[in-house]
């Protein structure tokens, strides 16, 4: 397949500063190699990340999101983690409800300690995007100006 | 028939409480109505008809001021009022609530747990409205339900009377009149109808007593009440909590158990 | 003003030629169990058997969010897009009620009240409306006490009365009028001289203008507000589905380099309507805004615009969640 | 419009090599509100810092945006620079171009629009970031030290000595540790008990140290400078301040079969004991689960024989609670048992033995007296083989990290048996001579030239019994894989070292991570090696991995200077990166409506009811509010804040909304 016709998906990851970001730290000790489609965005802790971040995400044209932080019970706060796993499981069923396609979104764990992991998460996870194709459908409503021409 | 109007009128004239929140007739049907004086009272009405949430009032300061008033609630609102509690956002030396219960026996409570007790009795379930239609939904696969709440979706004008009618939608500033940043676009346009509605179903998660008053109340009818209780069944085996049933501690996203869900994790 | 007939199949292929000449055509839809006003390609579609859309025509001639001006900045200008009235598309508005059609007057009254508004002026430019009168109507109906009648012309091109035959007496009123007759007049026979009045809903005025204006003038303090308005919860419904309420909001749109400036519906219901900076709220209480809005309606526009905010649809009665029913409150205000 | 500073670090090639830093300055310059870029080989460097103050001078900067390494690295460094500069530290972020870029990803146009992104992302931050005050808090001078092995009983004397309390909880009834269990240490084979009891004697001496033996930290609450420590005494049974420690009831005690702990289950103890002739303090416990009369009701010899009558029966656990400002993490290890080992016999092998027991056999103070005998039979066995990396480096086994002692002690067993048996003879089996360390090499060396203890390159696929005797069977790699047998009298296996018991309950009672093995993570491999990630919280030895004596002394005193250091001011000033509830000017006084959901999603109870109160006193609202000293600024309750009243400083809404706006508007 030559290079012009294979689909970059933007991907922005949602990471906690004590974990996964640290991990993707370990990745590049580690000089292991991973696609350059995805870009951290840092935060404290997984419990810190709103929703909403992920909705304006897909309507700002990302194909796909990544939010990972640390594994149970080694949340650097303790408890944010499991916080943000609750969210979890509540939006991805709204969203799911909502016909919102679920699998663009990659929840993970990964610790400091697992930089291979997170090289290989980014991978699998822009091959999956990749294979699902860029996610106009939703991008499509994101502009009302579009859905009246589409109206008229 | 129950004493409702005498016990109103005797409440007022006594002093009681200064305000008695309850139904009257309207023009189509049930009404709120708001008594101050024994004699009003005289319209207060209580029977199957009578469907808004009144506890939607309980918050507004405007309306019931600093002094001790009374509200008539049905199931429904009984259970947005042990929410309300739960929230912090209502004292029980300040609310009387009245209902009257199947056998058509005029009930009083002041305490949180005295309604946990009266609610406990009544189990929450879909009304055929609602079966029908979430059965509908729930039949599609997902492109089809992108498909039917977009189409749902495009027709809502933002007035928010979806936020207005629901008692538990009492914030004094509402996410979507936050402007730094602004994340939700204020026109009405199908993605921003969307992130609003979604918005709304997270903020409920846990806390939706799936009164209705929300789909009522929508203009262009827009089943929005269905997002928040499908959400509320949904979860509720989850998050071990029983629908409509809300108890003093936290809400199901401030609190969390060691083995939530998570096969969806890598 | 002229009058003609119109056969039954008349009516069908003078519509497909008024679709086929390109026009976008709005006209009340049966859909997920509401009657509303969708763009439509054939007459089939459009609903019958109904009392009132649930919301305004309004809502077919603006957008809820309209961009003012749109604008770019590529290396270090600015490249602005104004809105251009051209980019209007030609639009007939079908099977309006006239209690619709009359909704325009007091619109242009306040969009052109100082300095004309171009926008709302290109629209009305761009459509063409054609009302049908009203063989029926309901409770929350008062147009007769608002200076309108089931068979009210103004504010329409055409107006057409159903007649039993499937017919209907035509009445042109406009230049534009004229010009959708010519796209086929050959379907258009003489009057047959048919009594409109006979096919039009009996609707008795429910209250005197006169009357309620002049209680209104006195009324600013009054006790009245309150005790009406305690129920309201303060939500928009009934501004939205208004056909005259033209309040709006400007708001940016902007995403890094770009962005616009967009016009998108408001109402003075709402608590934030009136909010100051400061945190400051001259209409603090909801009991101000229903004032607001009822005086607005039937004392300052009058007053000011010299027309009434008003055309009687009923539909603020109808969508209200809490059953505020203005022809209620109004004959109430009347009598006292 | 605001007025950013954009420096691009080359960090030598690290960066240059794969991203075209040039074209990344050159972009960048041309953005909205940017006033300076420039790239640079080092930024880090003295001449790049000064680069940076410089601009911030010249360019009235307002905010500064440093392309580099990752903020955990370098942050500091370069707020503290724009600080020196008269820019407020927190109006300084840094875009990781090396560990997310340039490392991660080859030579490319998509890594130097990657590394473009980054930039403009952290740009976009900036222009919303606020200029920050630290917060200040008081310090509670006074150290817990967990763990009273050399590692504790190092750094609670370090600290101690610095003229601050410590308080050193032990878990057994007497510090010591593994040290104390002990025969010699290598290199120098002076006797470990000689170098440790009078350390052990000054711990319970010293005026600064408070020693807590059969102790277990029950909980901590609260943050660095100033925590809550609850520790639970498990009862003793017997009253210390009156018990001399004669030892009587010790003599007496009919239960005598318990294998001792501090032999490693080659000798016994009885159920009232010390757990050995040096143990500090030289004060017995009763051991429940064994003792007579808690199993049966009735025996009470000991109290008969107790002159003190210092028996306290009924005495039950209790709970004390301290409060402290740091501590020192020195749970030390553990090593694997021969149970491990199906290849060599699930520890069914009474002549198989670990590192640790023969330690005992050669130990003076041990059951044999120091003389190496089998526990079989008594015999003095005269073939011996030791196994080295039995478990460690074996992935299979689910350990495959090195246990680095092993290398060291196997040879001193050798020597130590070659010294006591002198026709014995001795073979090693190994994988590598791992033997870094001042004198480590020459050790070995003597213990294969002079003492004639032969070593062999292989592994041993087997070890099985026949007629009495223990075969050994391996291969010689360097013999080209030559199958070895060898008809041992013992075998003594080097078994992995292995995070302690109950360290992973541990490390989450006080919020510490620690690694895939159930070590603590220190916050930083090279840089933070006795810092924990968590504030206040330090570590010391085998812990945070195997280590030997010195290492683990060294890294104690480590650990007692950051103890120290903290100790050496009384306010601790600490990041303002916290949770804050908006204020705004009556009539609205915040947008928080008060219904403290955030209470119940805090996991440091840093919520707080605020009252407002109108002129005439009267209650208008109640908010929350955020405790400073207690928000550790994991902004759970942002997230879940539905009228986003809460907000916290440095992740701010406005911030991190920018960024993602960034990252996707183009």
């Amino acid at each position: 397949m030559s290079t012009e016709t294979v689909f970059e998906p933007k991907i922005v990851a949602f990471v906690c500063n004590w974990c996964t970001y640290a991990g993707a730290d370990l990745t590049g000790t580690s000089r292991l190699k991973y696609a350059t489609n995805v870009k951290i965005v840092r935060f404290p802790c997984t419990g810190r990340i709103d929703f909403l971040l992920l909705l304006k995400s897909f309507a700002q044209g990302a194909d796909g999101i990544i939010v990972s932080g640390c594994h149970p019970n080694d949340c650097h706060y303790t408890s944010g983690n499991f916080h943000a796993r609750r969210r979890w499981i509540a939006f991805r069923s709204l969203l799911d409800m909502m016909g919102i396609d679920v699998q663009r979104i990659q929840y993970s764990w990964v610790s400091a300690a697992e930089g291979s992991k997170w090289a290989d998460l980014v991978n699998t996870t822009v091959a999956n995007i990749r294979a699902l194709g860029p996610y106009t459908e939703y991008r499509k409503v994101a502009d009302y100006l579009e859905k009246e021409e589409q109206n008229a | 028939m129950h004493n409702l109007r005498e016990r109103a009128a005797a409440l007022l004239s006594e002093g009681t409480v200064s305000l008695i929140i309850g139904y009257e007739e309207g023009t189509k049907r049930p009404r709120p109505l708001f008594c101050r004086d024994s004699q009003t009272a005289q319209k207060l009405i209580f029977d199957s008809r009578c469907f808004h949430n009144l506890a939607v009032y309980i918050t507004k300061k405007e309306l019931v001021g600093k002094e001790r008033f009374a509200v008539t609630a049905t199931i429904s609102s009984l259970r947005s009022i042990m929410q309300l509690y739960v929230e912090n956002q209502l004292n029980e030396d300040q609310v009387l609530i009245l209902t009257v219960d199947p056998t058509g026996e005029l009930k009083e409570f002041v305490t949180f747990e005295e309604i946990s007790a009266y609610v406990q009795q009544f189990e929450l379930k879909r009304g055929e409205r609602e079966q029908v239609i979430l059965s509908k939904i729930e039949a599609m696969n997902r492109e089809e339900r992108w498909k039917f709440w977009m189409e749902e979706m495009s027709q809502c004008v933002k007035c928010y009377a979806c936020r207005a009618a629901c008692p538990l939608c009492y914030c004094s500033k509402c996410v979507v009149e936050v402007n730094r940043p602004q994340w939700i676009n204020p026109w009405p346009a199908p993605l921003a109808n969307m992130e609003w509605h979604i918005n709304r179903a997270m903020h409920m998660v846990g806390r939706c007593t799936a009164c209705g008053a929300c789909g009522d109340a929508c203009p262009v009818g827009i089943p929005i009440d269905l997002i928040t209780r499908k959400m509320m069944e949904d979860l509720a085996p989850e998050f071990d909590y029983i629908p409509g049933f809300p108890v003093k501690k936290g809400n199901a996203l401030s609190t969390w158990k060691l083995d939530d869900r998570e096969q969806f994790i890598r | 003003m002229e009058v003609k007939y119109i056969s039954e199949g008349g009516i069908e292929q003078w519509f497909k030629i008024i679709v086929d000449s390109g026009k976008r055509v709005y006209a009340p839809v049966n859909a997920r169990g509401q009657v509303d006003f969708k763009l439509v390609k054939n007459l089939g579609e459009v609903a019958s058997e109904y009392i009132q859309t649930t919301q305004s025509v309004k809502a077919s001639v603006y957008q809820k969010a309209e961009v003012l001006f749109s604008y770019e900045k590529v290396n270090g200008k600015v490249e602005l897009k104004d809105f251009d009235p051209e980019s209007v598309p030609e639009t007939v508005l079908w099977k309006v009620h006239p209690c619709d059609a009359a909704g325009f007057k007091p619109l242009s009254a306040i969009f052109n009240w100082d300095t004309p508004d171009k926008m709302h002026n290109a629209h009305l430019v761009k459509t063409t409306i054609v009302s049908f009168s009203c063989p029926a109507s309901d409770e929350s109906c008062f147009c007769s006490s608002v200076n309108g009648s089931p068979g009210n012309t103004a504010g329409s091109d055409i107006q057409l009365t159903m007649l039993p035959d499937g017919g209907a007496i035509v009445e042109i009123f406009t230049i534009k009028g004229e010009a959708l007759i010519a796209l086929m007049p050959s379907v258009f026979e003489a009057d047959k001289g048919e009594d409109k009045q006979k096919y039009l809903a009996v609707l008795p005025a429910k209250f005197n203008l006169e009357e309620v204006n002049a209680k209104l003038n006195k009324a600013f303090d009054s006790t009245v507000w309150k005790e009406q308005s305690e129920r309201c919860i303060g939500c928009g419904a009934c501004a939205f589905v208004c056909p005259t309420c033209a309040c709006f909001d400007i708001q940016e749109d902007a995403h890094g380099s770009k962005g616009r400036r967009i016009r998108c519906w408001d109402a003075c219901g709402f608590g934030l309507f009136t909010l100051h900076t400061s945190g400051h709220n001259p209409r603090e209480h909801q009991s101000q805004r229903w004032r607001q809005r009822i005086l607005h309606k039937f004392s300052y526009m009058p007053e000011r615009l010299s027309v009434v905010g008003c055309t009687g649809c009923g539909r603020c009665s109808r969508a209200c969640p809490v059953d505020m029913n203005i022809l209620e409150h109004i004959t109430s205000i009347a009598a006292q | 419009m605001s007025k950013i500073g954009v420096f691009i670090c080359h960090c030598g090639e690290n960066i240059s090599a794969t991203v075209d830093v040039e074209r990344v300055a050159r972009e960048i310059g041309g953005m909205e509100g940017v006033a300076h870029a420039i790239d640079y080989k080092y930024m880090c460097s003295d001449p790049g810092q000064t680069f940076i103050k410089e601009a911030i001078k010249k360019y009235d900067l307002d905010g500064v945006v440093v392309g580099a390494c990752s903020p955990r690295m370098h942050e500091p460094t370069f707020r503290k620079a724009c600080a020196e500069a008269g820019l407020n530290s927190y109006l300084c972020e840094m875009a990781n171009l090396r560990e997310h870029c340039s490392w991660v990803h080859e030579k490319s146009e998509e890594t130097t629009e990657k590394a473009i992104d980054l930039v403009k992302m952290l740009v976009q931050k900036v222009k919303k970031n606020k200029a920050l005050e630290s917060i200040k808090v008081p310090v509670t001078k006074k150290a817990l030290v967990i763990g009273g092995g050399i590692a504790g009983i190092q750094a609670s004397l370090d600290i101690a000595n610095t003229g601050h309390q410590v308080i050193l909880v032990e878990r057994d009834p007497s510090i010591g540790g593994h040290m104390s269990q002990l025969s010699e240490t290598f290199p120098t084979l002076d006797c470990s008990q000689c170098i440790l009891t009078p350390r052990m004697v000054e711990v319970a001496q010293h005026p600064n140290i408070k020693l807590y033996t059969y102790a277990e930290l029950e909980s901590l609450e609260g943050f660095i400078g100033n925590f809550t420590a609850k520790i639970r005494l498990k009862a003793k049974s017997v009253n210390y301040s009156t018990c001399t420690g004669c030892g009587a009831c010790i003599q007496k005690c009919p239960v005598k079969k318990i294998p001792s702990e501090f032999n490693a289950g080659l000798g016994v103890r009885t159920a009232i004991y010390v757990p050995f002739p040096q143990a500090v303090p030289n004060k017995p416990v009763i051991d429940r689960i064994n003792c007579n009369y808690y199993k049966r009701g009735a025996c009470k010899i000991c109290e008969k024989t107790c002159q003190v009558g210092s028996i306290e029966w009924d005495k039950e656990d209790e709970i004390i609670s301290e409060q402290i400002g740091a501590v020192v993490l020195a749970t030390g290890f553990d090593v694997k048992g021969t149970d491990f080992f199906p290849e060599y016999g699930y520890g069914k092998f009474k002549d198989v033995l670990t590192g640790l027991q023969f330690e005992r056999l050669a130990s003076a103070s041990g059951p044999t007296l120091g003389e190496i005998r089998r526990p079989s039979d008594g015999a003095i066995p005269k073939k011996i083989v030791f196994i080295a990396c039995a478990g460690s480096r074996d992935p299979a086994k689910g350990i495959p990290y090195c246990s680095k002692i092993c290398c060291m002690y196997t040879a001193k067993h050798a020597m130590l048996y070659q010294h006591k048996v002198h026709d014995g003879e001795s073979t090693v089996f190994y994988m590598d001579i791992r033997a870094g360390g001042k004198n480590y090499e020459e050790f070995v060396r003597r213990a294969i030239e002079e003492d004639t203890v032969n070593y062999i390159r292989g592994r041993v696929a087997r070890v099985y019994e026949k007629d009495g005797k223990l075969i050994v069977k391996g291969v010689d790699t360097l013999l080209g894989g030559q199958q070895v047998e060898i008809e041992a009298d013992m075998v003594v296996l080097a078994t992995a070292g292995v995070a302690n018991c109950g360290s992973e309950q541990l490390a989450q009672k006080l919020h510490v991570s620690y690694d895939p093995y159930h070590f603590f993570a220190e916050a930083h491999p090279k840089l933070k090696p006795v810092e924990t990630n968590t504030a206040g919280i330090f570590l010391a030895g085998a812990c945070q991995a195997p280590k030997d004596i010195p290492e683990t002394v060294g890294m104690a005193s480590g650990a007692a200077v950051k103890v120290a250091a903290l100790f050496s001011k009384d306010e601790l000033v600490r990041e303002p990166i916290i949770a804050v509830v908006n204020r705004l000017a009556p009539p609205l006084y915040s947008t928080c409506v008060g219904c403290f959901m955030c209470e119940t999603a805090c996991p440091y109870n840093a919520i707080e009811h605020e009252e407002i109160k109108g002129r005439d006193g009267s209650l208008i609202r109640t908010i929350a509010k955020v405790n400073e000293g207690l928000c550790q600024g994991c902004g759970t309750c942002v997230a879940f804040c539905r009228s986003k009243s809460i907000d916290i400083q440095g992740y701010t809404n406005e911030q991190v909304y920018a960024e993602v706006m960034s990252l996707l508007n183009d």
